[in-house]
């Protein structure tokens, strides 16, 4: 008993130096909790979150060794993937809070608002960590949880439809990755899916059950990542969510949601040595999600709408650098999904500023092009980017991860994968439709649209540095490459 | 004594399965939220079922408790929110609310 | 200066565009004279790059490390910022100098949004002198996208009233096309590795090294000695089929032509210019450049196909030309015939069809621009191109009769026009393939032959129709909007119809320059093309 | 039979027969009543598989807990007064297909499935709450100051969304 609590203490205490961001998250949302209590100010409020999520950033463990650490007796461990992927996280708070701060029309609630988004961030890092059944679920649920309250978070009939919306088809989704991972647990007797055990057990017994439990869970991540079969959510909720909760959701789960999902799938392949071709069911929801966002996303008139079809499409391609099941592919997805960071908050500070000023739908956009040319032709980069043009990441990211998808056709001459190559790459042209369809009403459609005197000064300071970006990682993405490549991949 | 497995995992997968159906069929939302109830009482009867079969670690058994806190959890927030739906459209049937859609 | 002639050419306009951003968007005048200030500097560049151009291989070289990634265990990926020029890229190299700068000054009129009209014709001046001289993949696709949305924006905002619809159209077709490019690009770029690099594996866009057959890494995708096939054909035909859709959507080849009459009639008409004189050449200069060379047995396996193709599209555009009722969509027709002969020579693969595909590509420039800008002037004064609303303009405009009987006469391919020798090389290339290589049959050159006939037909019956007879308009058009060339019109027109004369006249230089590219082209395609055919 | 073996069928049976009477049944009120004994019953089943401290949380959490907020619910969303609440049914024909393959499926992959214990099955410390306890603080430390945090932020977030707010565009 006695050995029993100081070996306890001896092991959190082991544990903590490498779980300080976390710690510093879950501080934070205590103190924003409570400052909401005191001060309800939003800049002192937005300083504060901001200085957390900061502070999370830059305690993130840079040196990591390259197997990590594996903390609090195996619950989750702490590697240089998961730190990139944390990093990018908090990357994406940061963005959100410069987007909310910006928000004209969330005003209520605001110390609770920003805890709410606190606790995702924090449910993103211990996802993207977690090597343990357990924590993959309980850190889902908190993020799921405090996103159906986010979704509604603009009080109106929209948002609690969002919400109800969101927190049905979130709650059956949990329910069903429930039950695969109820059956995981029976197939092995572990919760530590990186253990030996664990993946021995897995490859010794191969039936179809196997198949369906594996399938389930998949469910699971895949509704995080709204990608299809489970994406039916996402219009709607992104419809009735306030703009920088749209943006949030967008990017943070979903990062969260490919991290562990790429560490999970290896585990249920098996490493190459289940009977069930892992590889392909991935790839067929590649095909399908980037199949349906692309073409739902036609038909939109609304902007949000449109950017939520947008981001089941990128999911899709995010997908793409995981299905190469290379250690290339994983590299290159991290190179995608960090451009995409980029790239999709360029696009949602400009549709929020024209929210701000009462731009709702994009056939309201007429004329915006010349009334405003500065933030059209930076949102036309954004939009750009997102449909993979040159000059810009977009492009290189996709040509990275197509590149490596090429290659994992080469190796394993799997039909699926060239189908889901050729089928990505036209993809392309079908985006190109609806991605295109702001700058048209902006820049072609004759009309006026309601003159206001914010001229987006701070949007188009903010734009500019994402643009930058932008061509800069187009024109030499060895800078950020060169950090990714430091990332060695290791489940064990 | 132990009880043979198959009974508890068959019965899980029924109450999961019925569990699904009252989500599919149930025109409320109420309704729903007791067959999502119903699939997680499934998986945890699995859990606490296959502890079973590695009696050294508590595994399954912890595990079903906190899917027990999380499922508070989730009814909470989710009566919260069917009531505030119920307070803008004054109905509970999900297929009701739906001004969002995708418009032609 | 002389190493960094080629990046000067491409990158003064950008240089400038990004000037033009901060000067304020009221001073109209400044962008014109900076655009033309651009397009001059440029031809002095040019003038400068001729003089010290000498007949043969690659020159004016310049290879620099552009993306270097190391990826562990995969290799190295590497893209260079590498442009040269040779025989096929130097005329067109020209040529684009030349067209860009007749394009700005047809520019003049546009006041309306005058920066982002600018702004966008430099950066598209930029991309297809870059396009012309990248000898890196990446680098080529890189020009190659970056043409698109400048010209979308170019058709869609100043173009006519359907313009809506033809810079959309013109934009899906041609990123359609780019993206089949792009799939064997990747698949390429996978299975090529740099021979001059020591130590590890070195994956590389260089068009040179991916030319060269002993470069394929053994067991890659598009190894010859590959197994792997999809219905009828193997890889590298599959890939040589998807660079020619991809080129052959931009050339553009029957059937795949429909978004080019759209966009010219609606494009602005220094946008035709520049849309028919340059842009369409891409799709033929990547095609001997990138498709025929990379893939030479798969090149000469298709070469009937792309010969069919070629002379489908002569006769389908000759057709469709009669029977347009618009000037400028009939000119497109046109310009679609006469690509198809560009697709008949280089499928030929003898040196007379080869020197005749480039030389096409390089008269059809200035013949095209130069249609385009008649058709102009008439739209200019009367916003009405339909042929049959106009009738004896010969007794109104001498002056401009005059040119639209050159650009017409050098159009059909009269003997002492540019366009004659052009026509005259496709058909000696191709009746000759039969008798040394056996490519092609006889019959298809003489098919070929039939699109003089036409062409001289739909040409004649349209000057019959607007230039002759009776003076008489209709559709409401006004006598007093029909005046005569002005000044700026004959600065525009002249230079162009004494191209087209002098290069009919007096081939030789051009030719001097195609030449040594066509022998070695040819010498290349038929030796590696025959022995990489190897199938287990 | 021994007693426990007719206890085991009895609660298997009861929990089975509440579940599928579930679908039957269209008021909210009673079904909220049927799930109480269908988690009674599972709460049994616990026991008889030696957790006991599931069980004792099965009924405190559920029973106590989720089964009255869901009957709050019921009641809050019914017009008071009128006739009690009644639920349409939709998709009957789709959702029974769903449901019936989806447990065909998982009874065809269970019959498949062959469940092998650990071969050192040796049943764990007779004292089995305080042994929970002790995993709990050692082993699943983490998960459990997780709970908390999941707690709290339900606790808020059922909280913002309940809070009558300035109403916009209420009705």
């Amino acid at each position: 008993m006695e050995r029993d609590l100081s070996e306890t203490i001896a092991l959190v205490r082991s544990s903590l130096h490498a779980f300080v961001p976390e710690l510093i998250l879950s501080l934070g949302i205590l103190l924003v909790l409570l400052a909401g209590l005191l001060n309800r100010r939003r800049g002192r409020l937005t300083l504060m979150v901001f200085g957390t999520i900061v502070l999370s950033l830059v305690t993130l463990p840079h040196h990591a060794a390259p197997f990590g650490h594996t903390l609090f007796g195996g619950m989750v461990r702490s590697d240089n993937f998961s730190a990139y992927l944390r990093a990018l996280i908090d990357v994406g708070g940061v963005l959100t809070l410069v987007m909310a701060w910006r928000d004209t029309r969330t005003t209520e609630r605001l110390s609770e608002y920003y805890s709410l988004l606190l606790a995702v961030i924090l449910g993103a890092h211990l996802l993207v960590m977690s090597q343990n059944l357990l924590m993959v679920f309980l850190s889902l649920e908190i993020m799921s949880l405090c996103s159906y309250v986010l979704a509604g978070f603009s009080f109106t009939r929209q948002g609690a439809e969002g919400s109800l919306k969101y927190f049905l088809f979130g709650a059956v989704a949990s329910a069903v990755m429930l039950y695969g991972l109820s059956l995981l647990y029976g197939f092995t007797g572990t919760l530590d899916f990186s253990s030996g055990t664990f993946s021995a057990a897995l490859q010794q017994q191969q039936t179809p059950l196997v198949f369906v439990a594996g399938l389930m869970v998949l469910a699971g991540f895949l509704y995080k990542l709204a990608a299809a079969p489970a994406h039916p959510w996402a219009p709607d909720v992104y419809e009735g969510a306030p703009m920088p909760v749209v943006a949030f959701f967008s990017v943070v789960p979903k990062l969260a949601a490919i991290g562990a999902l790429l560490k999970f799938v290896l585990v249920l392949n098996a490493f190459g040595q289940s009977t069930f071709d892992w590889q392909a069911v991935l790839a067929v929801v590649a095909i399908i999600t980037l199949t349906v966002g692309n073409f739902s996303a036609l038909w939109q008139k609304n902007p949000k709408r449109l950017m939520a079809y947008s981001s089941i499409a990128q999911s899709g391609f995010l997908l793409v650098g995981v299905v190469a099941f290379l250690p290339q592919g994983m590299q290159f997805m991290l190179f995608y999904a960090t451009v995409y960071v980029v790239m999709n908050f360029l696009v949602f500070i400009y549709l929020q500023g024209f929210e701000n000023i009462g731009l709702e739908t994009i056939a309201s956009y007429q004329g915006l092009g010349r009334q405003r040319v500065w933030p059209m032709v930076f949102l036309l980069v954004g939009l750009v980017a997102l449909t993979g043009l040159p000059p810009t990441a977009g492009f290189t990211g996709k040509l990275f991860i197509f590149s490596a998808l090429w290659e994992a056709y080469a190796l394993s001459g799997k039909p699926v994968l060239l189908w889901l190559l050729v089928i990505g790459l036209l993809n392309t042209v079908v985006s190109l439709f609806y991605y295109l369809r702001i700058p048209y009403f902006a820049f072609i459609k004759n009309g006026e649209s309601p003159t206001s005197t914010n001229n987006l000064t701070f949007e188009n300071l903010f734009g500019l540095l994402l643009v930058l970006l932008l061509l800069v990682l187009f024109f030499s993405p060895g800078l950020l490459m060169g950090w990714i490549n430091k990332i060695t991949f290791v489940i064990r | 004594m132990m009880f043979p497995l198959q009974h508890f995992l068959i019965l899980a997968a029924i109450l999961f399965s019925i569990g699904l159906m009252l989500v599919v069929v149930k025109r409320h939302a109420i309704m729903m939220l007791i067959g999502i109830e119903l699939m997680l009482n499934a998986a945890n009867l699995n859990l606490v079922a296959f502890n079973q079969l590695y009696p050294t670690h508590r595994d399954g058994q912890m595990f079903a408790l906190f899917v027990i806190i999380v499922a508070v959890c989730e009814t909470a927030v989710g009566l919260a929110i069917i009531l505030r739906t119920y307070h803008f459209y004054q109905t509970s049937v999900p297929d009701a609310v739906a001004e969002l859609s995708d418009k032609p | 200066m002389q190493p960094y002639l080629l990046s000067f050419l491409i990158f003064t306009p950008l240089a400038a565009a990004l000037a033009a951003v901060f000067i304020p968007a009221g001073a109209v005048k400044t962008f014109r004279w900076l655009a033309l200030a651009v397009s001059v500097l440029q031809v002095f560049v040019l003038v400068q790059l001729l003089a010290t151009y000498h007949a043969g291989g690659l020159q004016h070289v310049e290879q620099q490390p552009w993306i270097v990634l190391s990826l562990g265990s995969w290799g190295v990926f590497r893209a260079e910022y590498f442009v040269g020029v040779d025989g096929l890229s130097m005329p067109l190299v020209a040529l684009s100098v030349f067209v860009l700068l007749i394009a700005t000054i047809a520019s003049w009129q546009t006041t309306r949004q005058a920066k982002g009209y600018y702004i966008l014709l430099l950066i598209l001046n930029a991309a297809i002198i870059g396009s012309f001289v990248a000898l890196d993949f990446l680098l080529f696709y890189l020009f190659f996208e970056f043409m698109l949305l400048p010209m979308f924006f170019l058709i869609a905002i100043w173009g006519g009233p359907r313009r809506e619809y033809a810079s959309i159209k013109f934009f899906l077709y041609t990123l359609l096309g780019s993206i089949l490019i792009l799939i064997v690009m990747i698949g390429l770029y996978i299975s090529v590795h740099d021979p001059s690099s020591p130590g590890g594996l070195v994956h590389t866009f260089n068009l040179l090294h991916m030319a060269d057959p002993s470069n394929i890494v053994s067991h890659a995708i598009l190894d010859p000695h590959n197994v792997w096939r999809l219905g009828p054909l193997d890889a590298r035909q599959w890939a040589f089929l998807l660079l020619f859709l991809g080129f052959a959507i931009k050339l553009p080849m029957v059937p795949l032509h429909t978004w080019l009459p759209d966009a010219h009639v609606e494009a602005p008409t220094p946008m035709s210019v520049l849309l028919a004189a340059l842009l369409l050449k891409i799709g033929g200069y990547g095609l001997a450049r990138i498709a025929m060379p990379i893939f030479p047995d798969a090149a000469l396996y298709f070469s009937s196909f792309v010969a069919i193709m070629g002379v489908i599209s002569i006769v389908y555009g000759s057709f469709n030309a009669m029977a347009s009722k618009d000037l400028k969509r009939l000119i497109a027709y046109s310009s679609v015939a006469h690509m198809g002969f560009v697709l008949l020579g280089l499928a030929a693969v003898t040196p007379e069809g080869v020197n005749g595909a480039v030389y096409q590509m390089f008269s059809h420039g200035i013949i095209s621009a130069m249609l385009f800008l008649v058709a102009g002037v008439v739209y200019d004064r009367t916003h009405d191109r339909t042929i049959a609303h106009y009738s004896g303009l010969s007794s109104r405009m001498p002056a401009y009769t005059a040119m639209v009987l050159v650009a017409f006469f050098a159009s059909l391919g009269l003997p002492g026009f540019s366009g004659f020798i052009a026509e005259i090389l496709v058909f000696l290339g191709a009746f000759k393939s039969a008798s040394t290589n056996g490519l092609l049959h006889e019959s298809l050159a003489i098919i070929a032959t039939s699109g003089l006939v036409f062409g001289a037909a739909y040409y004649l019956w349209t000057l019959q129709r607007m230039f002759f007879g009776p003076f008489d308009l209709k559709g409401g058009i006004q006598p007093t909007q029909i005046t005569d060339l002005t000044v700026r019109e004959y600065i525009q027109l002249v230079p162009l119809a004494l191209a087209a004369l002098a290069f009919g006249v007096w081939p030789q230089p051009v030719l001097d320059i195609i030449d040594p590219f066509a022998q070695q082209f040819c010498e290349h395609v038929l030796t590696v093309g025959k022995s990489v055919t190897f199938k287990p | 039979m021994e007693p426990a073996a007719i206890m085991f069928t009895f609660f298997e049976a009861a929990a089975a027969l509440s579940a599928v009477s579930l679908i039957f049944i269209r008021q909210v009120f009673y079904g909220a009543l049927l799930l109480i004994v269908c988690l009674l019953s599972l709460a049994a089943l616990y026991i008889l598989a030696f957790a006991e401290f599931v069980a004792v949380t099965q009924i405190l959490v559920y029973a106590g807990g989720i089964v009255v907020v869901i009957l709050f619910g019921v009641m809050l969303t019914a017009k008071i007064g009128e006739k009690p609440l009644v639920v349409q049914h939709g998709n009957v024909f789709g959702g029974a297909l769903a449901a019936a393959s989806l447990l065909a499926l998982l009874l065809y992959g269970l019959a498949e499935h062959d469940f092998t214990p650990e071969a050192s099955a040796v049943p764990r410390a007779k004292d089995a709450v305080q042994d929970t306890g002790l995993v709990m603080m050692r082993d699943f430390v983490l998960p459990f100051e997780l709970a908390g945090m999941l707690l709290l932020m339900a606790l808020i977030g059922a909280a913002v969304i309940a809070a009558r707010t300035k109403d916009k565009r209420a009705s």
